[in-house]
């Protein structure tokens, strides 16, 4: 049996990883889980220059799941990349950095700078508000997706994941378009936009007003989206949206995703890669399948 | 980096201790023995729609008997801490912890010491309390009625003041203060921002040094997801911005770090 | 204190009313609540003919909520007026047709066959694929929503509330659309498309392989599109995702809605609808609102 | 129309009889009153995130202590069936019912009857062959582990088809049926589907009037979603399409108005 991944060439122990902005670059779950056992950490998203995120409270709970608006809170990349990336290069694990910005530019002069670091994949959140557009998430318009591909793609040394956003009528339409502009992989899905008001305050519970909903709650949602996009495009694809176990996992893998991350289970559950990481081999073992790309879309 | 576990602990006791407060003591395996005052737990509900942890300040620590007391606020009918209060001695609840940094000790030594609590701030100044080596002056503030009143007062000198004046000096704890005419080298707080905002300001014009405990909405309850931030008076070295998390940095921050 | 509300001139004796498809019309429901209860009745959705709907498994438990894919069974219009509106008219409450259909053509015979029917506003799905535009929901194209409400508005005798689908890119875009062709009322949210997969079968748990997600877990997402519809459009709105209390209902009340639909808390509290009703009415007393006019949109 | 409560019941007591199969005994205030055998309940997990019924069939009642006494599986590890599995004595548990339209149990009055269940279908026939009025013989068949063996004795003849020969006939019902050369003048039967269409098309085979109970996924429980529709052989008249409701029309049928 044999657990590893391909992902643009570049080979993954295994399947999992984290999602972006749930698991920091990995040092504070480090203390719960063997960052050695995971096919790769992603980062928390990183721009161009430190951003200081949404004013509070930045989270709240929703039925099976939670909304956030953390805004994108990072150090910027001259710190991240003295501190952080020294930090997982210390780890057997692959590294793939979150990318996000409010302009092309801002993009790009991420993706050049980290053209040098060691570092295996680029991540890059479109569903950011694209200043010049008006706010619309770069995500949400097929031209926009394809356009700043190029761009980023033309820049990166690395193999870049476009990260779609779920929040749009046709997924399909804005896979198709990343895959046009040259995107080596496709993740999805990013949060659902959500709002959650206190009624008894007659306040939003988050100061931003809407967020991004995680979460078992959009698993099925999640679901779909990957099912679709395996269906539309021929790159590979990360998986997630609520996975909380093994099981949920495997469904991302039959529904068409090659490796999956895990996100807001974290914060319930610390421990929830590895116990991933296990359940898959488990489920392998169980069923005799030899390799994660026979389990790959295996559910038509 | 100090250890922190996610445990299945034992309920030990849960008991009423005012309309709406309540007093579990729960087992843990590890927990308890690396835990300081002023740090917390995150208490997860084991109902599946309900994900993320409820952060519940340390109030009691047991070293010897591996155990914790946790003091809590029912906050209405089909929340996490409603759930929690209806745990019997032999339940089972997934804790997180310890977390945080906790409240300073060395710093308090041989002092003189103002130990505020305001509402359902005031249960982790029990531990506090009874670890710290000073001349301890405990200052705590309730709306009405009072808990923990006994156990505070084998543990320094009591001042107390009530928002409706049925105990103590009526009023919040500033006025308790002022009423009393108590002074101090060193406070430690934990309450409502708007006691703790009026603390700073008392401290710094005094040039008082003073811990204050926050507050914030948590996820991850470790410092991965930035989501507890309060606002830093200088750039803070990990976030690089005017944030520091609450949970990791925190919950205890010298008031001058912080903006309130 | 007064709970009247009123919808294109129809006059609600509070604001709760049942979601399409999640309460038959009615007789089922009556042993568990007093229809009389009711702001209104919305039944089924109904066709020009009898449909028979999607092989079973036709729904699925997720996270916080459900999935279903029924299909849009239903009896055809002509029993539905033969049994289900005398029925409906035995109780004091507003009667609201649900209208479904393939083609424009079928929707507007179903709004012609009720014109001399003594129902009260008629609400039309447009979540239902568009079968001459390769299956894409009416619902899903701004065109297509303006055309079609266009053309149900000129055949309808009744006021007509036009019922979004949430699974687009920007909702207001939609909600201007149906405006925009004369909708007297927006009702929203149906459901969100999902898939779940049953990774120990590896297959679909529904015939289906998709169905529309609803309950709790994507209340959140409901009330931000409400919110936003609120604000784009001068129509009243029914709003629906998740409700299953009365904090619920007022969430959306908040965000802008005139009156809420309660769908899949039927299904694990039969009383729902009556509770909600009582719980607004004690939520108004506590906080001294005279109307509900006077909370919709309240946070702004 | 037959009326149904939703019921915040008590666990009277529970019991794991075999591997997996849970009995438990519940004590309601209306719902056992109204019960007949066929019928079933509607049972809510009480966890947020899991919100739609279990439909489990009523395998006795006992209309004097206003009880009934339930029989599942539990089918995985974070399911409802296992949540129920845990709850003891004095718990409480929201369930509706009685749903359902139950055996018509006049049509078999004095006739020689077969009364089949089959793996966890075998709960509901128990209930039935206490109350069925006729010459009794109860064919049950199981993977391999026998489960309500001595209360079946006590209200028939029984047979036993076990599919790993451990007991009774190897092979399923239909096997025990023709080993032991039985013979009858109507059929009950529940049990999984393919057991179903081969007790089907041997009572048309026969011309035996025969009953059998369906199962479908299902959300309200009561007959307003839809979602558990069976396929009938003519225009059902509710539906005005050749569906039926399991959970209202059903979940018995005569073995001819459905199609398998
Ligand atoms: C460091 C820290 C220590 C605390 N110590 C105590 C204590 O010792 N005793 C006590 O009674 N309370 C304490 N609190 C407040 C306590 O965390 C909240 O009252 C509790 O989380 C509310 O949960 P719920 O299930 O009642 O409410 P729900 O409304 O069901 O909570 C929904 C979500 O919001 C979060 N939330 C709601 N209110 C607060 C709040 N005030 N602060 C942070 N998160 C909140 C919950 O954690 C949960 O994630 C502390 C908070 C922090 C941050
Ligand atoms: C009329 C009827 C009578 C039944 N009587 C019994 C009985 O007496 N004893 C018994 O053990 N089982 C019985 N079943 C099957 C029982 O309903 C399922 O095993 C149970 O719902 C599974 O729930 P879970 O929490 O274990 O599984 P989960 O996987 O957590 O269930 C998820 C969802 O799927 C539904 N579901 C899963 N399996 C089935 C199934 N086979 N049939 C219908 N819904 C299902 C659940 O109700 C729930 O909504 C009956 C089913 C029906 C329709
Ligand atoms: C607190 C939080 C912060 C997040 N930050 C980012 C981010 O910086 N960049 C990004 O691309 N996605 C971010 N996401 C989205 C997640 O990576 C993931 O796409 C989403 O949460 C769905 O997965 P989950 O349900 O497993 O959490 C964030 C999610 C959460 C909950
Ligand atoms: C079983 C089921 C059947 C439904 N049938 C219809 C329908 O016929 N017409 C329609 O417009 N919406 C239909 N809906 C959507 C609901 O009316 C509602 O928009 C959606 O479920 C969200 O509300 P809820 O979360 O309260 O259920 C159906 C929903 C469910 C769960
Ligand atoms: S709660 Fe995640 S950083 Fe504090
Ligand atoms: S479960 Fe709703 S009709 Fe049967």
């Amino acid at each position: 049996m044999n657990t590893t991944i391909n992902l643009a060439g570049v080979e993954l122990k295994n399947p999992v990883m984290t999602a972006s902005g749930t698991f920091g670059s990995g040092a504070e779950y480090s203390e719960f889980v063997d960052l050695n056992r995971l096919g790769a950490v992603v980062t928390k998203g990183v721009a161009n220059v430190p951003w200081p995120g949404n004013p509070t409270p930045r989270i709240a709970e929703t039925h099976s799941g939670m909304m956030n608006a953390i805004g994108l809170q990072n150090p910027g990349i001259d710190l991240f990349c003295e501190r952080d990336i020294p930090f997982l290069k210390q780890y057997d694990t692959k590294i793939i950095v979150n990318v996000c910005g409010k302009t092309t530019e801002e993009y790009c002069e991420v993706v050049e700078r980290l053209a040098d670091e060691d570092v295996d994949l680029l991540e890059i959140n479109i569903s950011c508000p694209n200043v010049k557009a008006g706010g619309i998430a770069f995500g949400q318009n097929p031209q926009a997706v394809e356009a700043i591909t190029r761009e980023v793609k033309k820049r990166a040394k690395q193999p870049i994941i476009m990260k779609l956003s779920p929040n749009v009528t046709d997924i399909t339409e804005m896979a198709r378009a990343a895959e046009a502009g040259g995107a080596d992989v496709l993740s999805l899905i990013n949060t659902l936009t959500g709002m959650k008001i206190d009624v008894h305050k007659r306040a939003f519970a988050l100061a931003n007003k809407t967020g991004g909903v995680s979460g078992p709650a959009i698993k099925p949602i999640a679901v779909r989206m990957v099912y679709q996009v395996a269906n539309a495009v021929k790159v590979p694809i990360i998986g997630m949206g609520g996975i909380a176990c093994a099981e949920d996992a495997i469904e991302f893998i039959l529904a068409g995703a090659t490796a999956v991350s895990i996100g807001t289970a974290n914060f319930f559950n610390p421990m929830t890669t590895v116990e991933v990481a296990d359940g898959i081999e488990q489920y392998m073992k169980q069923y005799g399948f030899e390799t994660i790309d026979s389990m790959v879309g295996l559910v038509k | 980096m100090a250890k922190k576990w996610k445990e299945q602990v034992t309920v030990i006791s849960q008991e009423c201790i005012t309309e709406g407060i309540y007093s579990m003591w729960i087992q843990t395996e590890n927990i308890a023995l690396e835990a300081v005052p002023g740090q917390f737990v995150s208490m997860y509900t084991g109902d599946g729609s309900k994900l993320l942890p409820r952060p519940i300040s340390i109030c009691e620590i047991d070293k010897e008997k591996k155990s914790l007391r946790l003091v809590y606020r029912v906050t209405g009918e089909k929340t996490g801490t409603k759930q929690f209060s209806q745990a019997a001695a032999g339940d089972c609840i997934e804790v997180l912890g310890p977390l945080g940094n906790g409240f300073p000790l060395e710093e308090g030594k041989g002092k003189k010491a103002f130990l505020i609590g305001g509402g359902i701030g005031v249960p982790p100044i029990l531990e506090l309390a009874k670890q710290l080596d000073g001349e301890k002056q405990i200052i705590v503030g309730y709306r009405d009625t009072q808990f923990l009143y006994n156990e505070f007062c084998q543990n320094g000198t009591v001042y107390v003041a009530t928002e409706d004046g049925s105990a103590g000096t009526r009023g919040n704890v500033m006025d308790a203060i002022r009423a009393n005419a108590l002074d101090a080298e060193i406070i430690y707080a934990c309450g409502p921002t708007p006691m703790l905002r009026a603390i700073k300001q008392y401290a710094e014009e005094k040039g008082i040094v003073c811990y204050i405990s926050m507050e914030e909405r948590m996820a991850c309850g470790i410092g991965a997801c930035l989501a507890c931030v309060c606002q830093s008076a200088e750039k803070d070295a990990h976030s690089n911005v005017h944030n520091k998390r609450v949970c990791k940095d925190g919950p205890v921050f010298l008031s001058t770090e912080v903006e309130l």
